[in-house]
């Protein structure tokens, strides 16, 4: 099976929307969850497409990037993981397989469009010298161009060539390096999460993140991410409670400040 | 006397919700696309005073990066600042936005990318692996929301002006704080949860088969993940490191932990 | 079935009882489940009176007369849900859906008690004016005939013509109206729980209300109201704990407070 | 010179024990009941003093309203008071009982109203259902040992007269809000376990049903009793709101919700 | 069958190696667990032998010598139960109902150990003030044989008479002795635990001990002491995180205390 | 200058790994044990001066008793002491031990006895009742860990001297609440874990079976134990009570308990 062209333009088409909504709103194309559902849908097997993108998208959900840091390209792996698991015909296993060292080659494209746009930015440093306004304006649309390049070169080629890679991979990669990438996806989400451990200041709040870790170790599937975070809110709340009870106890001996304050609204009247 | 009126702000809202990152680079980050997002107010204030404009777009061209999310009170408290006084206290201004980018960056990729992404993607995901695609539903409506937040935080910014610098700065840190706690809560949850990799090792010995996954996990449940993530925590903060470089590392771990059965020989 | 008249007289006398408890002592007596349990054993049916008794307790746990609120009557309820059920012998269910309208319904029995003591108030004045200290205490005693009136009243009349209201609710009373007093018994709870909520400094301490709310749900079986309120007694230990401390270091810059202070009782002679 | 002997005291403690609101009205609420517990100690104390006796009764027959079992602790200092000075201080008196019965109706119907209630009877009920008839002893049990805690209430208030109020006071604060804490913890606790209430919503497309109940508690357990919880709390807060009318929401909410499946014609 | 006398050997040995442990390093051969464990190793009933050791440790884990006091010898009576469940061939259970009063009983040679040391600390003086510091250091070597006496003497001799013991038992202790044993063996843990709560300041912290149990108590097999450990640990962590800052906040009005530090090797360059 | 070698240190360390307690003794302890330990560096440090010898041995003869791992600490402190200023200054020298050792017993003892042993030997003991032995190696693993920590104490103790005590002691207090939060919740935890005592006394009336240890759990799981830990708590604190006759006190209690059956004749 080769993939038809009108399907390749249709995928290229949502590639590129979901990378403008990765810069921008982040309301779910950007996400592996809806490449994966996407992709799956338009190619007529929308169970398969659900099992890659939603099992990438919980092996990458504390992959994030903060401050411009760049991160394997799981979009494109979960829609190109699903693609070939379609053509291949071998379930959503073998795309999931594939899914991330696709994303993983693909951290490179990132980059590249990040600093194509160094290009515009210049540009734009000029126009404004120059006093045209239209023109930097426009500096900063024409910076979507090579976002979306960088998505949809690789994805069409590797649409095109579909038939072609699939069959290499079937017959040229051995099963031990094909298990050892599936293990590799098994423990990449520790990536994501010592990002965010280095991020967040652990060695202070070591306990909130004891916590975390015991809830849902032992709570096991009767506790939810949800759940968790329900609790890291109220303990939040906790200390943001003594924090700002403490600070006025030293300014005014914490007088005022722990009154039961009821608002108007919130009297009741409970009566006839 | 108010030279922005209600229509100005709302395309400056708009204009950031869309394309604040669209010519996002290494060199200045947010510069360009901050420009750009302020463009329609900056023609109006300063549409016939050339030099302030030059001056104005100078500023707002260089280097910027923040949260999305949180960029919008920058902007907004920016605008207010700028219809009042121009570009005179060219210092305020860029005081403000370099001074807040930073706390800003650090609260809202916390809340808005690390803590919302984690909860509602984590639903949404375990619906789909059950089979339904309502979940998907749920980080649009979660969006919405967020964009409905971010045009909030627009006017609050415009309204209040330096008002906010100074208030917020205030309330950062004990924001900043709690939002941690929240994050490492859910940070620790997520590795028994995302993590699903267990050991893959069984020793038989006469009648009696040791399986060392069940023997960890007597220890501690999810134990070998939490190794795992311990030990990449404990990577990054090697010089040298970097998160690329520990995808490799974590790959050539997989190669061995995915072949452990194959090396012993069992 | 009519209801014999001496277990009308016997109801009336537990009713009566009931509403002294509920103003005074509150042993028992004056709870549904009692109700239930107790006119089921004088009905000769106490296992369906147990379980119309504790279902409507559990019902009402958080509704409760606080500032002299008036609150449904759901004891009076409780006794003719039962009564009517074991008359109708539709089992309990059925008893529970009466219930709780006619606990709604006796709402305004309950005002009128408390708006007739005003009379007797008024007569204790006099008579302290006059000097009559005796007839001044006689007052407050007259006051329990209110009281008693507003419950034994509507039992009466209620389980005299038991035997026609049945046979009107089974003949006129739709279905889909039944059903919905049935999920309206099963939202009602709220009620009691929003009241709990608006009394207490719910926006100050929202973290323990997720607490509880978390544990409970996630806890389902495994845990009870028991286990949340142990919880929630050491999560105010730590807070009093942490609140006289802050108190003493900021007169004291916090040196005595904080010793293990052990009495001597405390002391343990661990020896031969 | 001790005017009231113990059996004072007790007869005292007896009469609060049952009758402090035989009278209760909506004018002075306890204030008819709070003359008759304490007569036997006034007979006593001014029985050569008409005037004073007059004043007292006057005094006594005022509004006050409290959560019963801690207005033995106020009773007994009252007494305590009224033997050293008489009458005499009078404001002493009233400000004892006016600014003692606020606070203490807080803390004494959050504990022995909301959470020994809730805890006690919830228990006891789900032991019923079981068909075990044993749980009725439990309030039964708990009640007399609160009798017992209201017993030494009236000797502590009785003894220690004024010195509690502005040692109570201190501490008053501290207590009410440990109190509110354990309070709310029970609250959030009795959503899931009293509001049984499940959505009856399923819809069928094709092969697979939707099982909308389902698909809430995938979200958050327990999440629709949380919703229809968070509603009644915000129509409470609503001018014009009060719990009667909040009733007749609920059922209509309720005969809404019970016909699901009719409206829907599923 | 009777012990060979070869066995009793190597079982003097081990238990002399037993007691150097508890009184060093406790690395493992002190434990009751390691004294049924070995013994049934050597008497070839291995599996008895763990979980006569195992059950006896998880009853005794709440005690511990501190500051000097003696404690049943639970060791000597895991040896010995163990030995004695082997010979009359009657299980485990057999086993560790006569473990426990064993145990208690060679209390006393515990005590007799340690005052016997009295001796050789007296030596010492004298030896100290004469100068002859060798044989000063010989005095505290010398300690260790009323040590290993005390363990070796009751366990030879048990085992010597063992056969003889096991009739006696068998033949004279009644079925309701036996019965309250084995209760007995289950409520003494009660002990252990009992005297770390008058060890640490319960009265003050009671919401940690609160915790404690409720987490165990409600989750049951889902949860482990490690676990219950994990989250005390937490919960220090914020303790000291807040009784640090409130020490500063006293003193500095909290200014720099509560920044986030970050140390040099917290830095995490999250790029190519 | 420095007159002890790396060797001595650790001649000193493995000593007192081992024999500290050889000489245990009720009149002073530890004090035989400290003064062995502590030789092959006094005989460095004086060989050249009988009497500063003599009183040094004479003060570490006395009374000594401390938490094994932490006493390292102290006595790498005294030999840094020692090194620098021999017996010259003896109060100092005393004053560290007497005044460290018994805080230092609190902190190690709940750390080192009460909470590591709890965690890895009731971990080891379900996998041996699990028919595993692997588990029997992790009180080992543990052990080495633990003499590597006290290692490290002893030179910590020789390199800081005296700057150790002040600040030790600054943080003492707050180190060992917070060795004490962590002990009384595993404390806690203990009691449904290690007490497996539940009631045998089932009570048959008509066809219903009344299961009184149900009924208990029905109300809080685990009740009997817990009050059997308070009742044992209780007894503690009564004068003329120790731990060896509350033993009695439980086998009598066990006697009783394990009969009641038989005593009901059910
Ligand atoms: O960290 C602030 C900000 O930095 C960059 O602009 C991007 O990585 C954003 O996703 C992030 O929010
Ligand atoms: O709120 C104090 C007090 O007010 C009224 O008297 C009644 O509702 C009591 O039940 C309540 O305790
Ligand atoms: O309490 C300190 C110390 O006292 C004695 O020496 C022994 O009981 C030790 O086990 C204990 O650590």
């Amino acid at each position: 099976m080769t993939v038809p062209i009108g399907v390749i333009a249709v995928l290229c088409v949502y590639i590129s929307l979901g990378v403008l909504d990765q810069i921008s709103m982040q309301l779910g194309p950007y996400s592996p969850l809806f490449g994966g559902a996407i992709t799956g849908l338009i190619m007529g097997d929308l169970k398969t497409g659900l099992i890659v993108g939603a099992t990438l998208q919980l092996m990458t959900l504390g992959v994030a990037t903060f401050g411009g840091a760049t991160v394997p390209d799981f979009l494109t792996g979960s829609v190109m993981g699903t693609a070939y698991a379609i053509i291949a015909g071998k379930g959503a296993e073998y795309g999931i397989g594939l899914a991330v060292p696709i994303g993983l080659l693909l951290t490179q494209t990132d980059i590249l469009a990040r600093m194509a746009n160094t290009f515009v930015q210049h540009r734009a440093d000029h126009y404004a010298e120059l006093g045209d306004y239209k023109k930097v304006e426009r500096c900063n649309v024409y910076g979507v161009f090579p976002w979306i390049l960088s998505r949809i070169i690789p994805v069409a080629i590797g649409l095109i060539f579909g038939q072609s890679v699939v069959s290499v991979i079937n017959s040229f990669i051995p099963t031990w390096f094909m298990d050892g990438l599936k293990t590799a996806g098994l423990i990449l989400p520790a990536m994501g999460i010592a990002i965010l451990m280095r991020y967040l200041p652990i060695k202070k709040y070591f306990s909130f993140f004891i916590f975390g870790f015991v809830m849902m170790a032992y709570g096991g599937k009767n506790f939810s991410i949800l759940g968790a975070a329900l609790v890291g809110l109220a303990m939040a709340g906790i200390y943001v409670l003594f924090a700002s009870k403490k600070k006025s106890a030293v300014v005014a001996t914490g007088n005022e400040d722990d009154d039961i304050e009821v608002d108007d609204d919130d009297e009741v009247e409970i009566d006839e | 006397m108010n030279k922005l009126d209600k229509k100005d702000i709302n395309k400056v809202y708009w204009r950031n919700l869309f394309g604040l990152q669209w010519g996002w680079n290494y060199e200045r980050m947010q510069g360009l696309g901050y420009s750009w997002v302020v463009m329609p107010a900056l023609k109006k204030l300063y549409k016939d005073d050339k030099v302030a404009m030059s001056k104005a777009l100078k500023t707002h061209l260089g280097f910027f990066n923040t949260s999305q999310p949180m960029s919008h009170l920058i902007i907004g408290a920016d605008l207010g600042i700028e219809e009042k006084t121009g570009m005179e206290d060219e210092m305020a201004i860029v005081g403000l936005k370099t001074g807040l980018m930073g706390p800003f960056a650090g609260v809202g990729d916390t809340i808005f990318l690390a803590i919302y992404r984690a909860i509602i993607f984590s639903i949404a995901s375990y619906m789909a692996l059950s089979g339904s695609t309502i979940g998907l539903l749920l980080p649009i409506i979660g969006g919405v929301m967020i964009a409905w937040v971010r045009y909030k935080f627009t006017w609050i910014g415009y309204r209040q002006g330096t008002k906010l610098v100074t208030e917020f700065a205030d309330q950062m840190k004990t924001l900043t704080e709690g939002a941690s706690i929240l994050g490492l809560t859910v940070v620790g949850a997520l590795i028994p949860s995302v993590v699903n990799y267990s050991l893959d090792l069984k020793y038989k010995m006469g009648k009696v088969t040791l399986d060392i996954n069940d023997m960890m996990n007597q220890v501690l449940p999810s134990l070998a993940p939490l190794l795992i993530v311990l030990f990449s925590y404990w990577l990054l903060g090697k010089k040298k490191m970097n998160s690329t470089r520990l995808i490799f590392v974590l790959i050539a771990l997989g190669m061995l932990l995915g072949n452990l059965k194959r090396i012993f020989g069992l």
